[in-house]
């Protein structure tokens, strides 16, 4: 087990492409992302076309600690320029590595 | 008036379940169409318009008189964004105004469908290429809206630069235009063999799922009209004024241009609809500074209302006055 | 007992397919109905089985002999429920009983739509207005289910408080009353002529849906009957017994009214059905002391297939021998 | 970045509506909805109607260290009474302020 | 080469759309599916073709030429996937040679699909039972693979042990084989009664369903081109000679057992089409060691497009030279 | 409150039924499935049969600490062979016990 870093990232699904782009150039290679996520922000932006493509998307992605600065960096100005929001925590990471004659 | 082509258009099953829809969330029912159906129904009848009116097109072959149709619609649908950005300047900033701008040079599929059911059912025909129109009057709005965010920002000393290519592709490439043009040349090229085949699927569903589909609209539409409350009285009255006076310009060019009655109807209601999917999705992109809930609550709770309720017969009345 | 029109029942696809939907359950077959395509299809129904009311009730106009159906439909909802709260409360405890009591006195549209599809393909004709008495009886039990609630937790001493605008929308607004009582108002409003243009889509995918949709409640209801053994013997036969006997009130009520074959039919199995989506709902919301899986494994594992397999072939069986 | 608390919520999405009010009322503003969770919980009710609209729903909500207090007093009761569970963690927030004009 | 019949299967409705999803892809429009559509138009797809096989195999009864026929179907399923592990064991490893192996035993349903409706448009007769076939062909070469993964792994004296329960399970029960045969079986029970009140649903949709479902299988395929460079040639190559091979070992046992044209030309695809569903499923699970990405996509991207343009009518074109 | 374990695991939806069994198993009753998640992993296989049913799914488990152990031992060989990754963190949780008299 060794830590890593959470990166939970919510933005509007317009943003995604953008958004991944940007985690993969800062080294993230990998993500999850749930469509289809209702929510309200602040701005109150969130329902807007909601029968659109453009709901919530949630972005969660796993990443080594020294690799949040440039995360931050890529990211901050882009949910300056469209919106929404990122947070980071800490986890505990159960190593896997997939190697299957090994069981 | 002729109120009775009024009360026949609200009489149909697709504009009450549009007001049932409006109704669900006014007195608060739990009423509602889940996520991927809205879409798909979307896809359908992008789908299933663009495939009839493909294979229209390949029985009627390209005319002059189609070409002179497209032409105009094309031009109509780079006009609107121009004049409606000056008249929305007076009260906004330059962002807004041209988001809203483009908005309304661009059109509302289902706006286009609802008017092609209602001559359907009035037995009174139109033509294959109309849907053709619908889809070149698609994009256009969003590059005019473009080029003056461009030219007014200049002006002001912050110019803009837009990634053209990824605009581009928005605007000629997003999922409703790409399916609606593939749709129409695939009917083109199957022809009357393809379209017999497809019949029991793209007409025999076609009213139901357009009137399920309006229910879903209304829910929608009723949803943003709180939102109207911030927008103010200048935009809700451009809401409604508009459309009316984009319809009657395009009523008198098809008229000059010697449209039959089916026609002119469709040509007018591209003309005075407006884009509440598309061109927002695009606009939300390139100009983040316009507010989108004003481009997109006027378009769609106070212009896509007023077109299918009132606008539709509307239009068709003054037709009937001068076309014969 | 004639067999044959139980075999005949059995041999349709609706339910076979239901027999389908509970195998893959018990052979752990991954087979599965994805998320909202259930929910579209039970609108589906509720849509089409409305507006078809709506449409026949136009034409036949509200006489009296349907206004006595209405009240009797009426009445039986309000009565099933207090009658049966008494008999259950010899095992169960006041929450449990009243909500138990509730779901039986409402009623299961899928088991109506069913059995209007049995008399379809059977020849026997039936009146629209039976969607009526469907829409007056899914929601008076949820009210009759609280008042009992609160009488009887009154006498212990521990008064209940309810929002009554909540339960009342609740019970009269919630999404399947809603939808199918507004698709009645416009098939009414529309008539034949929207009747005919919405026919490929209410009538020819009717049948199909309602298959599609038995092998989703097949798989449901499978994966309840599990549940069954928590919920003991007195329950399960009360699941039995009771449709039964409701079934037998209805068509007592029925003869006396004079109902036509098909309508005492539908009014019997809506007496006999019981609610496994709209009462639990709001079951769990005013009544959350109650045991959900005891009021919607009943309903749902035991009531449902029941009706639906041996419950209406029966019944019909009896109005064969009293009607003629 | 800065300190913030994260709150996760997991109810049947009947309870939706009273749980978002609550939050609402505790002064959490934003919040995302994930709807159509599957689910098992102690008491083991929750496949429950799975067929009907009372499935489960995820909520994630943000909120300043100090709103923590008063959502916990406001959602403790719902979620005895109708079921559900609640916790909480600490996140950095890297704070997004849209400024358009900016970038 | 008679080319038309090509042409006239390229301009088909359904091949088109294909084309259509997969240029959406090359072109990055944003045109997507959304989930569980593409999910219920293939559990449609299966029942309607099922229901409707049973139907007609109901008709025609169940005659020795229908054993015979199933037995040849069954007898291809165990054998494509032994000789075609010999020939990719020349390149590639036990476990990823299985893999490949059992996913040419196994067939694609749409590929079937395809076929029949082009078949139908053509005019061609074609056998209820051969959807039987369908569904036996689909599960063998799944027990076959794991029986080689064990024989060649214990040479290399790493024996495997399989939870065969668990894998008889996903090869007999798995959603898709289920749903088929229960299908076919419930057509078989209800016969043309139920057929008749089934036809507007498994009958009118059915162009139209699969024209749909193949503009995502299109998105789905392109999407998966690009997999294709770490295929490399020799996997490329496999995927277009094979599919040719089995088609002409097919159509020899179809020519002497005296097959229909129709029949024929089912039979042949059955042999020629690979799994890229079911198979790639059962496999992640027993056999991880294979990489997945290969025996998808070659199924996906190469053999399914070559199949669904060029091997229908060049098949059909090799069957108009030899029956006549 | 209480100091809980917050378990999220991303994996296969193939391999959905033998991870729950698993996290059964080694005692953790309670979870949460969130399904038809997009995702990129390192191993790139992500995407794979998207439109097959073997989709991306997130579970997500709170547990008592000392039950994490045998979470790890029984889950781990699991996402070695067939793939997937693990994340362990600490959270409160607001502690629920269903009681319908007390309000
Ligand atoms: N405090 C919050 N907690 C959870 N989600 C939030 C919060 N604030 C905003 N969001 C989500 O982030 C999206 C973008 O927020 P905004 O940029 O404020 O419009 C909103 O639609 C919300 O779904
Ligand atoms: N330990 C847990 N971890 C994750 N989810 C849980 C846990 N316990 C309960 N849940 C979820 O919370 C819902 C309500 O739980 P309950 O109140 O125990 O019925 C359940 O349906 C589960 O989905
Ligand atoms: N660093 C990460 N952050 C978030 N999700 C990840 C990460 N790595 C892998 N995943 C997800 O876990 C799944 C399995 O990963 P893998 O075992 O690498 O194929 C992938 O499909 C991703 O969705
Ligand atoms: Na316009
Ligand atoms: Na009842
Ligand atoms: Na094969």
């Amino acid at each position: 087990m060794h830590l890593v870093k959470r990166i939970e990232i919510i933005a509007n699904s317009f943003e995604l492409g953008k958004i991944l782009d940007r985690l993969d150039k800062a080294g993230v290679n990998g993500h999850i992302v749930i469509r289809n996520v209702a929510g309200k922000g602040l701005r109150g932006r969130a329902e807007d076309l909601d029968m659109t493509m453009l709901d919530n998307v949630y972005i969660l992605a796993f990443c080594a600690p020294e690799e949040i600065k440039p995360v931050v960096e890529n990211i901050k100005p882009l949910l300056n320029k469209f919106g929404g929001t990122c947070y980071i925590s800490d986890v505990m990471e159960i190593s896997s590595v997939k190697c299957v004659a090994s069981m | 008036m002729d109120a009775s082509l009024i009360v026949s258009n609200i009489l149909n099953p697709p504009v009450l379940f549009f007001f049932l829809g409006m109704t669900a969330v006014f007195v608060k029912s739990d009423l509602e169409i889940p996520p991927p159906v809205p879409k798909l129904f979307s896809l359908y009848l992008l789908f299933a318009i663009g495939f009839k009116g493909g294979v229209e097109l390949m029985k009627s072959g390209i005319t002059t008189e189609v070409l002179l149709t497209l032409l105009a619609a094309v031009l109509m649908a780079c006009a609107v964004p121009i004049y409606t950005f000056f008249i929305l300047k007076v009260k906004l900033d330059v962002y807004d105004a041209a988001a809203i701008a483009a908005t309304y040079g661009s059109i509302s599929a289902v706006t286009f469908i609802t008017a092609s059911a209602f001559l359907t059912e009035l037995g009174i025909a139109y033509d294959g290429y109309m849907v053709a129109a619908l889809a070149l009057m698609e994009s256009p709005a969003i590059i005019v809206g473009l080029i003056l965010v461009n030219l007014f920002t200049v002006e002001k000393g912050k110019a803009r630069e837009f990634s053209w290519p990824e605009v581009l592709r928005d605007a000629f490439l997003n999922s409703s235009v790409f399916l609606l043009v593939g749709s129409v040349l695939i009917g083109f090229l199957t022809g009357e063999r393809g379209g017999k085949v497809l019949e029991p699927f793209t007409q025999g569903l076609f009213y139901g799922v357009l009137t399920f589909f309006l229910l879903d609209m209304g829910l929608v539409a009723a949803r943003r009209i709180k939102d109207l409350q911030k927008t103010g009285f200048f935009l809700i009255s451009f809401a409604i004024l508009i459309p009316i006076l984009n319809a009657a310009i395009g009523l008198a060019i098809a008229k000059f241009l010697g449209m039959s009655q089916g026609d002119a109807l469709l040509f007018s209601v591209l003309c005075a609809s407006a884009s509440y999917i598309a061109v927002p999705a695009a606009m939300r992109l390139t100009v983040p500074e316009a507010n989108p809930s004003l481009y997109v609550s006027t378009a769609l709770a106070v212009t896509f209302p007023f077109n299918i309720i009132v606008g539709i017969p509307v239009y068709l009345y003054v037709i009937n006055l001068f076309w014969s």
